[in-house]
């Protein structure tokens, strides 16, 4: 099944299984759908809580806060991710900080999808990974997804938490297969983590690559390369919930060198904050600092074969590993 | 659709209206009195001149319409709870504030009334909750009151628009005081409330009363036809007698005169003057204790905090 | 202020008028031909019925004029620079293209012209540019074309606001093609672009014709009057041939029917034949050439790219 | 002199000196001065380009990109640094954006003024740090406000980058005096950075606290009681640009105890961008990580002793140090 079905099918259930749901968006709506389809056949199954708005993402935004602080649940499309800048303060301001800032705590049911990510020649304000820029907001959680979590168990989680979410979506994922992976490869769930290694490759892995949902066919790539060409043996984990990072269940699946994949451009990136964890756990066990691997500190151009060179990929994810290990 | 109301003699208010306007007005008043002796940190906005505001609408909103407020909202707060120990506990961080003291004077939250700090925000999430309240709780609606110069903030207009193209439960209640912080409203504000209202085919009342039940009657007949889903503004000619928060007034002096002369208060006691001292007294007096009892009390503390 | 302007027969264009319209059509048809054959990547809004619009307003703006563009600007960009090559190479990719490649269709800048991809967001900074202009070289304005969808973003009223406070000389153009994307007018605008303008106490002007000579003289004196700071909303009634961006055409039949029969191509085409087929092929065949042309350069560089 | 009147007379300094220089923002004309006073008597000696807004941050940042983009210098005041979030679109997809989406680079010559952080009671809303939300954006520079550095320097060196700046000045500043440190320290620049030491502590510093400058009184209030309580001598390093940071002037002022101490709540902070700049650099020469002191995760909240709580103080920075050595 395509992450994008799996997506689609995890609204259609939320719609389905809960009655204060209400999905609301930019061209939401059947036929259309969605831009990235997404939604479709939801207002058509749910006419009355699947609602098609202007664009003004501050305002659906504060409309999917207004929804939870009824007691709904509230799930919001930001067509492009890159737009969530226009309902930062909603997010910041108001819904982040209404879960706490009335001195008793105030539970939110409500994320924020956001279609993230570049390689598509989409252009640099339709291309970008955000995540780094919401890290770090009282009361506001960040979840990313990945073809190892269903979006149905993820959403579920979020909706938990009591707090509003971001969810962020590498678009280059709705095309892709859920779960599968080539044989080369043994994945397994502990808990929240997705835990992927070279099928027997015996010893413990060389080194283990963290990378949320959106890296894993480019992580994957990088790990075959490296077992192909330099004998290397990676393994990934890959998290659904961003932050806050439960970083203990990390820590039984670490060795001595330690990398974190992401798409974000340089600078302040959300790896730096996993380094930042790690490093006061793991001090002495490790080999050297938590490499970080991300795309360059640049603006995501339009053309393909400038966008290759910004963005970070398989290439230099293996380019990190071998370095990190061969020095 | 816009009418002028007028009132050149105020008239008879019920004495626990009369009793609310009076609350409000010597609780702000001691709050000033309070931050000048330096007994509160922070800062705060009184509504001293539109204390009438909240009062007048009491009687048109009912449990289950929700409120927002905003940075001048201790009006609001008291017109809806008549709590001043709750409310001075939260401006003071004592045991029994509303939120523990963690929002203070700009950020209150309890059942269906909530304020925030930072201007326009809560129009959308109003509109959120009028959207709510039209699919779940027909006849109930969402009230918004906010500033002037709040129509700065593109956030109104978004929310304007899904509040006429969603035919929700929104009355939006302008308080026009004729300026923002220091800035008087023809210098930020291009054209009218009225007409930014007709731009998304919104009904627009204007009320430049100050006498509690006029008002209440003229608007009697719109506010029911917001819970039908006919969005609402209703707006104020009003004054800010005070400061803008502390101490920060620099408007000339015709201007805050102006204010004096619109004042409620002393048309009230020119018109009404032995309801107006029968009762004045004794909130004052009342008002004067419940500042000594909450200045009494303990700090503040926050349950469930993370800290 | 609002008159409705209307042509049956279509006027005869100036020699240049037509070849830019027509080369403005061929190339957005060329356009989409490549997408179709997978010779582009990434995506592309094409201007497809609305080419009149920009064409219409070259002859009343000026060089020093500021002109922000949006997603839809193909049309803006040749009618300002009539530079197929330059906006070719740009959306492919290759060398001479005007940024490089690394902004592509929605992103371009030269001179004074400027285009981006989020929807609003350049009404704040031509207000920005306007308050220079008038400061600074008097006379001159900038011009900022939005759809009717643009008008859910609040950007576009704290700029009126703004425009009409500080009276900026700011040409707002608005293409109302009655879609956004998927989305009809009437289910994401509440009331009209004339009743948004009036609020703000800014001057509205609704063109219905789509003939360029009779539009430049309706405009001229009001367009005059923005330069001597007068704010303007001209609302240009428009229709979106082709797909909001590329084979994502869900609308009804007859609405894409309407859009036809309004289509100025078509129209002049019966109303001048001889003048339209004298031009029609020879500019088809010269964007043939450009496509050949561009398409066989080597990729495009990006000079001081901090990769 | 205060740091309220140098700021002053600096934006004063740019005005008369850079005849296309513009201050604008809410409530900032005279006789008001702004909301903090910071640009008392600036439209009475330039009423042309002192320019009072409406209540609409991302417009009126969007106007001081506007007159950036025709050739002028920009500055602008967000009342509240809080309300900055309204104008994250502008920042992060319009200004920084521009400086080189359009394969050219296009300088701007933008200064964003956010008046930051707590202490002061203001609540929830108007007393955050918001400075790690901007790391790692391209084409924007973020600087910090500080004691020890001029602040018409400052605004020489962010207008000469020509890209668009955020300042960020905490408010408890603006009453404190430049310069002046008392005679227990010596205080001497090093380029860009400003090099606090205890006076004749002859032997080299036990432990260095990186800090921006709003943190200054709070590190040397630690300074003083480590060295008198623990006989600890620490070094304070204020650099004025926070991102991108130069991290070679840092270099050589370090040794094996590195501390980052800001006021930002916990997660995603900018010590944590440092700290990984640090890690890539000193690993071998470092005791242990470079330690992050910040905030409590939490909203701040308006009552005195609540806020006390959660922000990062004299307190909170002297247990840190003292643990980072001590154990
Ligand atoms: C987004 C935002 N910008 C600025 C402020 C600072 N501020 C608080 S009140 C105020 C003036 C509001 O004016 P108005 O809406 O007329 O309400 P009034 O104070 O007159 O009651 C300002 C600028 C804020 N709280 N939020
Ligand atoms: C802030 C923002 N939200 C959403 C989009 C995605 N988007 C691109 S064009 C478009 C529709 C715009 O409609 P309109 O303004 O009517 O212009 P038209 O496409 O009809 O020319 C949308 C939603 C965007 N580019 N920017
Ligand atoms: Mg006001
Ligand atoms: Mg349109």
């Amino acid at each position: 099944m395509r992450v994008a079905e799996n997506l689609n099918a995890a609204l259609h259930g939320l719609l389905n299984d809960d009655h204060t749901a209400y999905v609301l968006g930019e061209d939401i709506l059947d036929p259309y759908g969605g831009a990235f389809k997404i939604t479709k056949g939801l207002s058509t199954r749910f006419p009355e809580r699947v609602i098609g708005t202007p664009i003004s993402e501050g305002a659906l935004t504060g409309v999917a806060a207004g929804l939870a602080l009824a007691g709904n649940t509230a799930v919001a499309e930001i067509m492009f991710g890159d737009f969530v800048a226009l309902a930062f303060d909603q997010l910041c301001n108001f819904a982040g900080k209404s879960v706490s800032m009335y001195g008793r705590r105030l539970p939110l049911r409500m994320v924020v999808r956001c279609p993230t990510g570049g390689g598509r020649g989409y252009g640099p304000t339709h291309s970008q990974s955000l995540q780094k820029h919401f890290v770090g907001m009282p009361g506001l959680s960040l979840y990313e997804m990945s073809p190892f979590h269903d979006n149905r168990a993820v959403f579920a989680a979020m909706l938990e938490r009591g707090e509003p979410c971001v969810f962020f979506e590498d678009k280059v994922l709705y095309t892709r297969q859920m779960e599968r992976v080539d044989p080369l490869f043994l994945m397994r769930r502990d808990g929240d983590l997705a835990v992927v290694d070279i099928r027997d490759a015996g010893h413990r892995p060389d080194c283990v690559v963290i990378a949320p949902g959106g890296m894993v066919h480019r992580v994957l790539g990088a790990m075959r390369s490296l077992m192909m060409e330099e004998e290397i043996s990676a393994r990934l984990l890959v998290p659904s919930r961003l932050y806050p990072l439960d970083v203990d269940t990390l820590l039984p699946h670490l060795g001595d060198v330690v990398l974190v994949a992401e798409e974000s451009t340089a600078g302040g990136t959300w790896g730096s904050e996993v380094a930042h964890l790690l490093h006061a756990r793991l001090w002495d066990r490790l080999r050297g600092p938590v490499r970080l691997v991300h795309s360059r500190d640049s603006v995501i151009p339009t053309a393909a074969h400038l966008e290759n060179e910004v963005l970070a990929g398989e290439s230099t994810i293996h380019h990190a590993v071998r370095e990190a290990l061969r020095g | 659709m816009t009418e002028i109301l007028d009132g050149l003699r105020l008239s008879r208010l019920a004495d626990d209206d009369l009793e609310l306007l009076l609350l409000v007005r010597h609780f702000e008043l001691k709050l000033l009195e309070l931050y000048g002796r330096g007994d509160l940190n922070g800062t705060t906005h009184t509504c001293l001149g539109q204390e009438y505001v909240p009062v007048a609408l009491r009687s048109l909103l009912g449990p289950a319409d929700h409120v927002f407020s905003n940075h001048r909202g201790h009006g609001h707060y008291l017109s809806r709870f008549r709590d001043p120990h709750g409310l001075l506990a939260e401006i003071m961080g004592r045991e029994g504030a509303v939120c523990g003291g963690v929002g203070g004077s700009q950020h209150i939250h309890r059942d269906r009334y909530m304020s925030t700090g930072v201007q326009g925000e809560s129009m959308p999430v109003a509109a959120g909750v009028a959207l709510h309240l039209k699919r779940s709780e027909p006849g109930t609606l969402a009230c918004v009151h906010i500033g002037d110069g709040t129509w700065g903030e593109g956030a109104v207009y978004e929310a304007l628009n899904l509040a006429a193209l969603w035919r929700l439960p929104l009355l939006v209640v302008v308080e026009n005081n004729g300026i923002a912080q220091s800035t008087p409203t023809a210098s930020q504000m291009a054209g009218t409330v009225a007409g930014r209202a007709a731009a998304f085919g919104i009904a627009h009342r204007l009320v430049v009363s100050t006498d509690v039940n006029e008002i209440r009657l003229s608007l009697e007949r719109e506010i029911a036809r917001v819970r039908e889903g006919q969005p609402l503004v209703v707006e104020f000619v009003t004054h800010r007698l005070g400061p803008h928060s502390k101490g920060d007034d620099i408007r000339p002096a015709d201007v805050v005169q102006a204010a004096r002369e619109n004042d409620w208060y002393a048309r009230y006691a020119h018109d009404h003057p032995e309801h107006f001292h029968r009762l004045d007294g004794v909130v004052k007096a009342e008002v004067e204790a419940v500042a000594d009892e909450v200045a009494a009390r303990p700090l503040s503390r926050w349950e469930g905090s993370c800290v």
